[in-house]
């Protein structure tokens, strides 16, 4: 199919998507819908850092917590501060940013799985800071978190206004963070397809030949964590302006690992194969509430209490996926891309030097 | 004052807990030389090879390169600097193309960051077409421009070799630094091989060599300097060393 | 191949048909959503709040409810909110999308908090059971209601309690919402009624070995041990810090007045002190008989069932005076609410906070909680 | 001084419990280099199973220690059957996947086994009937109790018995064969599946007793205790070094012992800024300490990366 025509259907397609979803399945999932955006970008950021560069992060929700509570702290009665949207997402992508550097850089000795354990360890220190430092000086409002956040407001338009009854809040919502996921996911294709990102699939492979061919790889693991740890702050500042509340509660390991899940589940390293494990793993928990009453449909009886079993059939699907996919559901298209390269060079075969020694 | 030696190692030493590696080594490389290290098994070509190309640093003595010293710095700097090696067991990035690998390789000689990757200015847009042009040549350079889409990791043995030279050259090395480039390959790659030496050697690329295959060496170098026991036995021509007894001893008494 | 493809079409079409909302002409249905984590370390507590709902709508479909003038049936709409903030969104905007008549829950503030923008954006009525967090019904939404004590109401009469049996008293609150909101509270209260606090130490709610900071205590000589936190950690701590020979009167919050605690804490749960909200369920009119009519339908008492069971009541009996189950018209009856349930009166203050909420301390005697005095 | 001797006895015991199930972690780790994150999982089981076993022969009349025995002695083939079917189903079809993908499948067994107990033995924490006798000795102001001796002494046992196994025996020598190189084991005749396969077995076994004690000592199971455990017990053995047995021993206790101080003397310290609230991040800093200067842990092999 035409490019441009594939272009304006999968616009058309995204426009039309919170419509139709509330059309059919309820105003739930086009929220459902909001967060899995919100997780798409988490995901696209830890992409860059274990699927681009190799590095394993199990503290990553850190920098979601960071991005989160600037939002709220600074757009908020807490503090009394009312700064703007504006200022602030492009502020939370920074503050993030610079805390991926400030995180990443005592460890650039470590490999696979200190690494995994030690940014594990950041990601707890910094919620348990969240969670305390409301003693002795109130900073962060500790386990009780920061209520009553200004909702998010572009050109003195609060997008908790519907624009009408059938146009809720959540539809605004969604197409600014449909908006942002893009320029998220553009960025990361552009830094995919660039000298920066080769460096870092390069260390990704082999981290003493990408030294050793002259990639500085302290500069560029560094630069890694800070892009990643950056859309991190982002979907964070807009996660607090969404939800209105934030506390510590939201920022767990657990997350973290949810989100590394969405990276391998989709496809390491895959931008669309990474959107789409973020998309299907926040609405799979979601879709498996429905258990009960397909039961009842089915059987006419509801057998096994569907909270109970929810997150038992989430973790078989886990197990499933990686059994029968284990390069993640949608793989990045580099074998098919070689598969066609094949025929392709052989019609113009070099003859060099080389060759001239048979 | 221009230095007529392009690598001047002196008294390098390098210690492993306990056990020496290498006891103060020194020779030095002319600009345009093939030179070859040479030594039985253990002998310490490897670590003395570790440590010019800054994956070691040394405990003591000091190498300049260009009349610039160089001991302990990173490796990348090493490239940077002009540096370029291979590994003697192959190291590639496995899951890159082959062009890709070579374009990893234009990294130090490049500069675009982030902006210039977001934004995909004129300059960075000349940059990444330069990189790939560069790239496509030194593999066609090497005879694998047909592969150039590949995984590394598919590759035959001999092409992977020769794919680890072209990302080497591709840094733009004035030493191309190499470890054991002829080992597994069979007869007509090894002379192949020594083509594409020679041809790299007169486009001005000054090369140092380990190599385990004796006849390869002596055929191809202008001079070698040979190892033993983390000590340096001999220096000089092929045929120099070749009759040297020293040389000859630590031959035959270790086989 | 096609047969199953099939089988999943059908099984898909049945689920939306299921999904889709019933409705008869002769009977008027009221859906009322209850909201608490069925899952994790808490489920135990949000079930037994999910029971305590489910308890009062089968009671009230029993006794029949009549709504204007049609007959009503009461329809509960269970969801698990994880105790996660984000996910107890997606369950209010679910809650508002089934256009349930109200909702009880949350369980806890930190999901509460977050839904009830939701709730009160679409303008439906919410009884929180057990989110004693003083923030939750400050917000100044019209639509939030609590059945407990806050932590204000409830830490002051802790401290009220404490300092007329001690005079150096310890804290260990569990780094959460509600443990360290009450023991915050306790701890500026029991300084200004003039006792010392010696030390105040952290937990979180997942420990299980309290032993360091007990011994970190035990050095300091309190008279008496305050802890903000839950059950299944105040119970092993009782155990262990007998086992310590640290002899100090305990007291906990209602977190930690449980039939779980005194099992959990063995033969050391005897003469600990917890405070609850509300007048003990023994004094009043038809506690004891819900207490056992509950403990034979689903088990014994938890916690905070009595309350979300007066709450689903207080919800509907506003309902029936309204005569509508339409939250517009319903909800100032609701804020004027003047109903007598199992726990006291339901009445609240504009807040939407229980009025005049009392605060119960208990004792454990041989085996069991006694109420020992009303605050 | 007691209250610092008091608060050292009580980080060796904890510290000894995460030893335990360090074991675990270093075991398979050591051989697969695989993270099984599910192990924290199979120790909830053990005490689960424990638990179980215990309720059910209550009303024989046996003494307190015999219930244990028996309990232990099911549980642990429960488990060692778990661990078995565990590493076939979820890690074995997975051995030449990318890294990621077993740490995904492991995280997935972790869920199913948390959910599944929590089907079987509900939402409630099970308490542990007092099975030893209560009271403690005191030893100039400082108490231990008798399971904190009993579980100082079986998990020291437990540990020297498997360092000795691994160190000394053929099977050892086959496990390690594997562990370094597996295509070299199997040419010496080693069937290395099979030597995975006993290895999970082993650190199941290991996980059932922990689980037993943690159940024991502190009185309750969970369905959901094993992951916090299991956290704690993977942290100590990567700051021991992990693939090292005796690493995981001096990481565990040395956690423990970090904990304990940190909990009792972080707050005198720091003049009160930080209480034992910050006891984790106390605890994670000092990890991060120790890698920063000695990248693979403790005793970890301090390999330079050979080119």
């Amino acid at each position: 199919m035409n490019r441009g025509i594939r272009l304006f259907l999968v616009a058309a397609g995204l426009i039309a998507l919170p419509f139709l979803t509330d059309f059919a399945f309820g105003r739930t999932w086009v929220r459902i819908i909001d967060f899995a955006l919100l997780y798409s970008m988490l995901a696209l950021g830890l992409n860059i850092v274990v699927g681009f560069a190799g590095l394993l992060d199990l503290g990553y929700v850190a920098f979601f917590a960071v991005g989160a509570y600037l939002y709220a702290l600074l757009a908020s009665p807490h503090f009394g501060l009312h700064l703007p949207f504006w200022l602030l997402l492009p502020l939370g992508a920074l503050v993030a940013g610079l805390f991926g550097i400030l995180l990443g850089a005592p460890t650039l000795r470590l490999r696979g799985d200190y690494l995994a354990i030690v940014t594990l360890g950041f990601g707890e220190i910094i919620r348990i800071f969240l969670n305390n430092l409301n003693a002795p000086y109130d900073i962060t409002g500790g386990p009780q978190g920061v209520n009553l956040i200004d909702p998010i407001t572009i050109g003195g338009f609060s997008l908790n206004h519907p624009l009408s009854s059938s146009f809720p809040a959540v539809y605004n919502y969604y197409f600014l963070f449909l908006a942002v996921t893009i320029l998220v996911a553009f960025v990361s294709s552009r830094l995919q397809n660039s000298r920066i990102g080769r460096a870092w699939v390069a260390i990704r492979e082999d981290e003493i030949a990408a030294e050793a061919m002259g990639i500085n790889t302290r500069n560029v693991k560094l630069l890694a964590f800070a892009m990643g740890a950056s859309f991190g702050g982002l979907s964070g500042t807009l996660f607090a302006g969404f939800e209105g509340f934030v506390s510590p509660e939201s920022f767990t390991l657990m997350e973290s690992i949810m989100i590394l899940c969405m990276v391998v589940l989709g496809g390491m390293g895959h931008i669309r194969g990474v959107i789409f494990g973020a998309i299907l793993l926040s609405i799979l928990p979601e879709a498996l509430r429905y258990v009960g009453s397909l039961q009842q449909a089915i059987f006419g009886h509801v057998y096994a209490d569907p909270s109970s079993i929810r997150m038992l059939l989430f973790g078989i699907s886990l197990i499933l996926v990686m059994l029968f996919r284990p390069a993640g559901l949608w793989p990045s298209p580099v074998r098919r891309r070689e598969l066609a390269a094949h025929d392709e060079t052989a019609r113009h075969e070099n003859s060099s030097i080389y060759d001239a020694g048979h | 004052m221009p230095a007529t030696d392009l690598l001047l190692v002196s008294g390098i030493s390098k210690h492993f807990g306990g056990l020496s590696a290498l006891t103060d080594v020194s020779f030095s490389i002319g600009r345009g030389e093939i030179y070859a290290l040479i030594g039985p098994n253990g002998a310490g070509k490897t670590t003395l090879f570790n440590v010019i190309t800054g994956i070691y640093s040394p405990d003591s003595g000091s190498f300049c390169l260009n009349g610039q010293n160089m001991a302990g710095r990173k490796a990348s700097a090493m490239a940077k600097a002009g540096i370029a090696r291979t590994f003697q067991n192959i190291r590639l990035f496995s899951n890159m193309t082959a062009l890709e690998n070579v374009m990893v390789g234009r990294h130090s000689r490049t500069r675009a960051g982030v902006f210039g990757a977001i934004f995909r200015n004129a300059s960075s847009i000349r940059e990444e077409q330069q990189i790939a042009a560069r790239a496509r040549d030194l593999l066609s350079y090497v005879g694998i421009s047909r592969h150039e889409h590949m995984l590394a990791r598919n590759l035959s043995y001999g092409d992977q070799r020769r794919l680890e030279i072209a990302r080497a050259l591709a840094t733009d090395p004035m030493l191309l630094a190499l470890d054991e480039p002829a080992a597994g390959m069979n007869h007509s790659d090894t002379d192949s091989l020594r083509i594409l030496l020679e041809r790299i050697r007169m486009d001005g690329v000054t090369i140092l060599l380990i190599e385990h295959d004796v006849k390869l060496v002596m055929g191809i170098c202008d001079r070698l300097c040979v190892l033993n026991f983390g000590h340096k036995i001999a220096e000089g021509t092929p045929e120099e060393v070749r009759s040297n007894p020293a040389v000859i001893e630590a031959y035959l008494g270790n086989s | 191949m096609r047969n199953t493809i099939k089988a999943f079409i059908l099984a898909i079409a049945a689920m939306l048909a299921a999904c889709a909302k019933h409705s008869t002409d002769s009977e008027l249905l009221i859906r009322i959503g209850s909201a608490a984590p069925l899952t994790g370390p808490q489920s135990h507590l949000g079930k037994d709040n999910d029971n305590g709902v489910r308890m009062a709508a089968d009671d009230l479909n029993v006794k029949g409810i009549v709504i204007g003038e049609k007959k009503a049936k009461v329809v509960i709409l269970s969801e698990d909110d994880q105790a996660d903030p984000r996910t107890a969104t997606i369950v209010a905007q679910k809650f508002v999308d089934e256009e349930v008549a109200g909702v009880i829950g949350h369980f806890n503030s930190g999901t509460s908090i977050p839904a009830s923008r939701i709730y009160s954006d679409a303008g439906i009525p919410q009884i929180s059971p057990s989110a004693t967090a003083t923030s939750y019904t400050h917000q100044g939404f019209k639509t939030t209601f609590r059945v407990v004590t806050n932590d204000n109401q409830q830490g002051h009469a802790l401290a009220v309690f404490a300092t007329r049996v001690a005079k150096r008293i310890a804290i260990i609150d569990d780094s959460t919402a509600y443990g360290r909101g009450i023991a915050d509270r306790f701890e500026q209260d029991v300084k200004s009624m003039g006792a010392n606090v010696v030390a105040h130490e952290y937990t979180n709610d997942h420990a299980t070995d309290f032993t360091a900071i007990l011994t970190s205590i035990k050095g300091k000589q309190p008279d008496l041990l305050f802890y903000g936190g839950m059950d299944a950690q105040a119970g092993p701590m009782m155990r262990q810090l007998r086992n310590l020979g640290l002899n100090v009167l305990f007291l906990g919050a209602d977190g930690s007045k449980s039939p779980e605690f005194i099992r959990l804490a063995g033969g050391a749960a005897e003469g600990a002190y917890a405070s609850a909200p509300g007048i003990p369920l023994e004094s009043m009119p038809g506690g004891r008989d819900f207490e056992k009519r509950f403990t034979a339908k689903y088990g014994k008492i938890q916690l905070y069932s009595p309350y979300s069971y007066d709450a689903t009541m207080a919800m509907v009996a506003a309902m029936e005076k309204a005569g509508s189950i339409d939250p517009s018209v319903y909800l100032p009856y609701l804020a004027k609410s003047d109903y007598s349930g199992v726990t006291g009166k339901i009445s609240f203050d504009r807040n939407g906070d229980i009025l005049k909420g009392a605060v119960t301390i208990f004792q454990v005697k041989d085996g069991n909680w006694k109420a020992v005095s009303t605050l | 001084m007691e209250i610092f001797l008091q608060q050292l006895v009580n980080g060796i015991v904890l510290g000894s419990i995460y030893a335990l199930v360090a074991l675990g972690y270093t075991l398979v780790y050591g051989i697969l280099g695989l993270i099984n994150f599910a192990h924290g999982d199979i120790v909830m089981i053990g005490a689960m199973v424990t638990l179980a076993v215990v309720h059910f022969l209550s009303g024989t009349g046996l003494p307190g220690p015999a219930l244990v025995g028996i309990g232990v002695l099911v549980a642990a083939i429960v488990c060692m059957a778990l661990g078995y079917l565990v590493e076939r189903i979820a890690y074995r079809p997975l051995r030449d996947a990318p890294r990621l993908a077993p740490l995904i499948t492991a995280i997935g067994v972790s869920i199913l086994l948390q959910n599944l107990a929590m089907m079987i033995w509900g939402r409630e924490y099970l308490s542990f009937p007092p099975l030893f006798q209560s009271g403690s000795f005191t030893f100039s102001g400082v108490s231990i109790s008798p399971i904190q001796i009993l579980i100082l002494f079986a998990s020291g046992a437990m540990m020297g018995a498997l360092s000795w196994m691994v160190k000394r025996t053929r099977l050892g020598n086959a496990m390690r064969a594997t562990a370094q190189h597996p295509e070299v084991a199997t040419l010496l005749g080693v069937d290395s599946n099979l030597i995975i396969s006993i290895t999970f077995v082993i650190g199941s076994a290991l996980a059932a007793v922990a689980g037993t004690m943690v159940g024991a000592y502190y009185g309750i199971a969970h369905y959901d205790m094993g992951f916090m455990l299991g956290l704690k017990a993977f942290t100590a053995a990567v700051l021991g070094g992990i693939g090292n047995i005796e690493g995981a021993m001096l990481g565990g206790i040395l956690l423990g012992v970090i904990e304990s101080m940190g909990a009792g003397y972080l707050g005198a310290l720091t003049g009160g800024v930080f209480g034992s609230n910050y006891q984790d991040v106390f605890a994670f800093f000092v990890l991060i300490l120790v890698l920063v200067f000695r990248p693979s842990g403790l005793l970890g092999e301090q390999v330079g990366e050979r080119p």
